[in-house]
């Protein structure tokens, strides 16, 4: 198809859907009513089960099977990512080209890691209280381990790193969340409920199981960063195929 | 039971995460061992649902106080069940097939092809047995994204990554649609589960006096519009020959056996549990839009079917034809036409997921799947010959196959069904059959590469990398039993006498909207006793026959001709550019399309 | 509305409006400093905003931006670097920027926020701003 | 009054986007791309969802632009490569 | 006023896909499907919004404050995850297609005709 003819049949879609997207924004309730059933019922819900957070308890308590799927998509493109950037038969590993780091940046790099660290962290416990989570504080804690790479270098960061550990991290941090789930048919409940006692409201400990699947969240979401870049890093910095003159040769 | 249903889902990704855990510890043959296993409790889980009565599992046991949940729940009905049965099954065989004859995993990660295959079983399970908007959006994302990776495995080689990107992009486009669809429906109803969306779009329709506003109509297409990209429907199916054409012939078994099936089975479900109440979209409107897409996917994917030497190409083109006769079934909106259409699929999986272990075996033997080489070179193996020659007729629709008997029950419903059930089939089998006597027979003359008649761009398939590793001498034992085992599958679904009616009741109660959201929602399950159903008719097998015979006649006529091209078709074939743009563009135009179908 | 919001309202339309500006035209290295740029005034719009709002928790997002935010402007200069080139221009402005700006919405804040737990929070908020603008903005020069 | 506040933040996001989707430079588009995770951000905090605004934060500042920029430059590596 | 932050939606939306359906560089198009996501956020977060209403956390909130719908957020939250993920795995696609075929141009892309 030429450029010129896919840009009238993109034209006319672009119209069509513009237009149904536009006549059904008519029909909508007007921006920032106060009608949402399934919210109000949410944070009755929430309070009930002595969560702080409300969307913590949406994502850990009431639409928890929905986390369970999004960590499954998380898992599964890394464990994707893990397979499309391997190395090749082709292909070899060479040394990364060193790279020299000023000082200051270097002094930087190593003061900031265990500082970001330990907000990544803090952002994952206090998940269920304030706004943050497994999600969020697993990906702070993952970058801080990638300040190793952008302001010191990339050897510094392949000492840190032990990669296998990582991806037992990601394995387990999937299969702790589905048997935390079990936990509560093995109580005689149904899957995923929350069958923990709820401690009390707005400490570290309350929520029941909020906060254990929330723990599961966040290794498993920091060490699948972790995975995620190391391969990405290991294509752009060390993996090269063979040259095509020594493949014809 | 109920209580377990979840474990249907979960099973598979307790696997996959364990295999991934142990990946660099895990011998192939454990790690394969474990991952048939958790695929098979899955699928044994699903098979004693389905012989209990109907069952939901309210996730969290956040059930419903007053008609209202603030929980996700899986609903056990008997089609939902049943192709999660299907999808555990067909994984099994897969994971059988591919049981060391696969290539060399990558280094370190011996586990990581069975593990994303159980992701890819969970995602569709789950997406199969969901009864939440939001759920169901989730899994399809899931099923997505472990597509992507499994249609790009073969890294080493060009197409499969472009096939993998198309694809990616495609899906991921109506993913994003769809939710924007769910976003509308949302602030509409203020809810996500399907039946309480269906009963707050009735109520509020019941309450105001109008039903199928523009928002609603709206919500239907973006919805819609995922489902179809995921069901190939015409012109969203673009990705669907790239994607089958590259994919590891395990993965394209699960890919066209049900992954596309799950779209169709996707927009039956949305329709009859949101949209087909008096606040949803007009019966018309929604009849209308499935019926043209899915004529039209059938006529275009046989034409193009016809002209492929691709093989693995052509069993693609062949789905996208039979996923537009599925849709046309689903688009009577009757419960015979889902029970003819719930057959079909069962037949269709069985036989296509065979044929594609044959042509498995043959890029395994001879490094090519291209039709104009192959010649002659199967003549040597007839079993496999035996069995791909069966596929064929399988998909033209021979009694007592599966495939014939759901066709047959659905072209009762109306009288010019048959000529288009007759004429897709005849063609698609045809093409199928003239591959056969080709490759096995040696029929025709061996084509050489140039002269091979091609008006308009086609992709050839030689040069292909077996997937062994390295030509395998003879057929392997475990492949050749899996495509015989899945085609006597194919031929059960046809002559096991129970399951007809128990489809057909199933059926009805998959159609019936008020009794969904009442047995989810209330706890009442409706009652939909086993009544009369039909069977083999004279007309049914009749008409079967028929196709068998035009198939078998059109591979007759064209065996000993040069040119497979179809005069006119040029345009048709060009528009398959293998352009992510051009495909992005009639994606879009799609949902133009569609919304101007739904609303005309 | 209350001032502090007012105060967040001008920096978004009057700062990170600007800084869209610069990063979608020009030079690669004054795309870099309006990044920057527009990593520490995010770090102040969302102090202002927890202050605004009445939600001390908010200011966790300005505590994860105040170390990811540097990281982020490190991530091109580091990978960028051959093309960003030494002193782009504006890169004048990031310093003062930072000192001046840091110091004018964390004390304010202190003040009204009083002596506590969230005190010392804002404090430690501010430091990571000035220290982690100083790296980027002598980075960014280094080019 | 907190109208404006939305609808300046919103304006901004839309023009993020915009001038993301129209530079064409993948190396470019990142930068622009960070400022509309930026921007998306503080729209999230001013709709008051400060956790979908962590979360947006946390990919979009460091973790998206990293891997989009080391696939630039796996990219040009090989283009960079006699042939 | 009241339609504006759904349109503005649409607009992202549509922008996205205008960008990827004319991108001459698929890691371009790869960003353009991420604008193409945001969208989605935007839609959900405004159907969400209550006007003078606080966020659903109440670690520093009275359990009486007036809140948003905390459900949407974690919708979004989940797509936030997901749109993450798929643009590393579409990335990971784009690396091996610059190897394998020497280009990433779509218009250059050929194998897959017909």
């Amino acid at each position: 198809m030429t450029r010129r003819v896919r840009l009238w049949v993109l034209a006319a879609g672009l119209l069509a859907t513009a237009a149904l997207y536009a006549a059904a924004c008519t029909q909508l309730p007007g921006f920032g009513g106060s009608w949402h059933p399934y919210g109000d019922r949410a944070v009755r819900a929430a309070l009930q089960q002595r969560t702080a957070n409300t969307v913590s308890s949406v994502n850990f308590d009431l639409r928890a099977f929905d986390t369970l799927g999004e960590e499954s998509v998380l898992f599964a493109s890394v464990l994707g990512t893990v397979v499309l950037l391997r190395r090749t038969r082709d292909e070899k590993r060479v040394a990364p080209e060193p790279v020299r780091v000023p000082a200051a940046l270097r002094r930087y790099g190593r003061l900031m890691l265990p500082v970001t660290l330990l907000i990544g962290l803090y952002v994952i416990a206090h998940g269920q209280l304030s706004p943050g989570g497994g999600f969020q504080g697993g990906v702070v804690a993952a970058t801080s381990l990638h300040l190793l790479y952008i302001a010191v270098d990339y050897p510094a960061l392949e000492r840190f790193r032990p990669l296998g550990l990582y991806e037992l991290a990601d394995g387990a941090g999937e299969a702790a969340y589905v048997l935390l789930g079990a936990a509560g048919l093995i109580a005689g409940s149904a899957y995923l409920a929350n069958v923990l006692p709820l401690g009390t409201f707005n400490t570290l400990s309350s929520g029941g199981t909020v906060p254990l699947l929330n723990a599961a969240v966040g290794i498993e979401v920091t060490s699948a960063v972790v995975v995620l870049l190391a391969h990405f890093l290991a294509q752009a910095l060390e993996i090269e195929g063979e040259r095509e003159e020594d493949r014809s040769a | 039971m109920g209580r377990l249903l979840p474990l249907i889902v979960v099973v598979p990704l307790l696997g996959a995460a364990l295999l991934v855990a142990g990946g660099r510890h895990v011998p192939r043959p454990v790690a394969e061992a474990v991952a048939g296993l958790a695929a098979a409790a899955s699928a044994g889980l699903a098979a004693v649902a389905l012989t209990r009565p109907p069952a939901v599992s309210w996730l969290g046991a956040w059930g419903p106080r007053d008609g209202h949940s603030v929980g996700i729940v899986l609903v056990g009905d008997r089609i939902g069940l049943g192709l999660a049965a299907l999808t555990s099954l067909l994984v099994v065989a897969v994971l059988a097939y591919s049981w060391h004859y696969f290539d060399e995993p990558p280094h370190g990660h011996g586990g990581a092809f069975p593990a994303l295959v159980l992701l890819f079983q969970a995602g569709m399970c789950g997406f199969a047995l969901t009864g939440d908007l939001f759920d169901a959006f989730v899994f399809f994302e899931l099923m997505g994204v472990v597509g992507y990776a499994l249609t790009g495995y073969r890294v080493e080689e060009a197409r499969p990554v472009q096939g993998a990107l198309v694809f990616g992009f495609v899906n991921s486009l109506g993913g994003y649609a769809a939710l924007l669809g769910i976003g509308l429906l949302y602030a509409r109803t203020g809810e996500l589960g399907m039946a309480q969306t269906g009963r707050a779009l009735d109520e509020s329709a019941g309450a105001s006096g109008r039903g199928g506003d523009a928002l609603v109509v709206a919500a239907f297409v973006l919805i819609l519009t995922a489902l179809l990209v995921k069901a190939a429907a015409v012109p969203f199916h673009f990705w669907l020959p790239d994607a089958h054409a590259v994919a590891p012939t395990p993965v394209c078994m699960l890919l066209s056996g049900v992954m596309v099936e799950m779209g169709g089975y996707g927009a039956a479900r949305v329709y009859t549990t949101v949209f087909a109440g008096p606040g949803g979209v007009p019966a018309a409107g929604a009849r209308r839009t499935l019926l043209v897409l899915g004529v039209v996917s059938a006529l275009a994917g046989a034409l193009m079917c016809w002209q492929q030497r691709h093989v693995k190409r052509l069993l693609a083109f062949s789905t996208v034809a039979h996923t537009g006769l599925f849709l046309t079934g689903i688009a009577l909106l009757t419960p015979h036409g889902i029970a003819g259409t719930a057959l079909y699929v069962l037949g269709h999986a069985g036989a296509k997921a065979a044929l594609f272990a044959c042509t498995g075996i043959l890029l395994d033997r001879h490094g090519s799947v291209d039709e104009c080489e192959l010649h002659g070179k199967g003549r040597d193996t007839a079993g496999t010959g035996l069995l791909f020659a069966a596929g064929g007729l399988a998909l033209a629709g021979l009694p007592p196959f599966g495939t014939s008997l759901g066709k047959a029950l659905v072209e009762e419903q109306s009288p010019w069904l048959p000529a288009l059930f007759v004429l897709v089939s005849a063609v698609t089998g045809g093409a199928v059959l003239r591959v056969a006597a080709r490759v096995f027979l040696g029929a025709g003359q061996a084509g050489r590469d140039g002269e091979e008649g091609s008006e308009g761009p086609e992709t050839a398939g030689g040069e292909e990398e077996p997937e062994t590793g390295r030509r395998v001498r003879r057929p392997p034992v475990p492949m050749v039993t899996v495509a015989a085992l899945l085609l006597a599958g194919a031929l059960a679904v046809g002559t096991v006498p129970g399951l007809t009616g128990a489809v057909t009741t199933a059926a009805e109660a998959f159609a019936d909207h008020g009794g969904y959201a009442a047995a989810v929602l209330d706890g009442r399950p409706a009652v939909h006793p086993a009544g009369a159903y039909d069977w083999w008719t004279w007309t049914g097998a009749g008409l079967g026959l028929l196709s068998a015979a035009l198939a078998v006649g059109l591979a007759a006529l064209s065996v000993g001709r040069r040119s497979r091209a179809v005069p006119g078709s040029a345009p048709l074939r060009r528009l398959h550019s293998g352009h992510v743009g051009d495909y992005v563009a009639w994606t879009v135009a799609g949902i133009g399309l569609v919304s101007l179908l739904a609303l005309w | 509305m209350n001032w502090w919001l007012a105060a967040a309202c001008v920096l978004v339309v009057g700062g990170l409006g600007p800084c869209l500006w610069g990063a979608a035209r020009g030079t690669a290295g004054r795309r870099v400093v309006a990044q920057n740029m527009a990593t520490l005034l995010l770090c102040l719009v969302f102090l202002l905003l927890a202050q605004g709002y009445g939600r001390p928790s908010y200011a966790d997002l300005a505590l994860v931006v105040a170390v990811l935010g540097p990281a982020g402007t490190l991530v091109f200069t580091r990978l960028l670097g051959d093309e960003t080139g030494a002193r782009p221009p504006g890169t004048r402005l990031l310093t003062p920027a930072v000192l001046i700006g840091a110091p004018a919405t964390v004390v304010p804040m202190c003040i009204a926020a009083g002596p506590g737990r969230a005190t010392i929070k804002l404090i430690f908020i501010g430091v990571l701003l000035i220290a982690g603008g100083a790296v980027t903005s002598w980075a960014v020069r280094r080019g | 009054m907190d109208d404006a506040l939305v609808v300046a933040v919103l304006v901004l996001v839309a023009a993020a986007a915009t001038a993301a989707v129209l530079q064409r430079d993948p190396a470019r588009q990142a930068i622009v791309l960070s400022l509309l995770g930026l921007a998306l951000a503080v729209l999230f905090t001013v709709l008051q969802a400060p956790d979908v605004g962590l979360a947006q934060l946390a990919v979009g500042s460091a973790v998206t632009p990293l891997m989009i920029l080391l696939t630039v430059r796996k990219v040009r590596q090989r283009k960079g490569r006699p042939k | 006023m009241s339609l504006l932050p759904y349109l503005i939606a649409g607009w992202i939306f549509l922008a996205g896909v205008y960008g990827i359906a004319t991108s001459r560089n698929l890691i371009h198009a790869v960003g353009c499907l991420a604008v193409t996501q945001s969208s989605t956020y935007v839609l959900l977060l405004s159907v969400g919004y209550r006007k003078g209403a606080t966020a659903p956390v109440f670690s520093d909130a009275p359990t009486s404050a007036t809140v948003v719908d905390p459900v949407v957020q974690a919708l979004a939250l989940t797509d936030v995850v997901v749109g993450a993920t798929v643009t590393a795995l579409l990335l990971a696609l784009v690396v091996q297609t610059a190897k394998r075929h020497g280009t990433i141009d779509p218009d250059e892309l050929s194998g897959l005709k017909g």
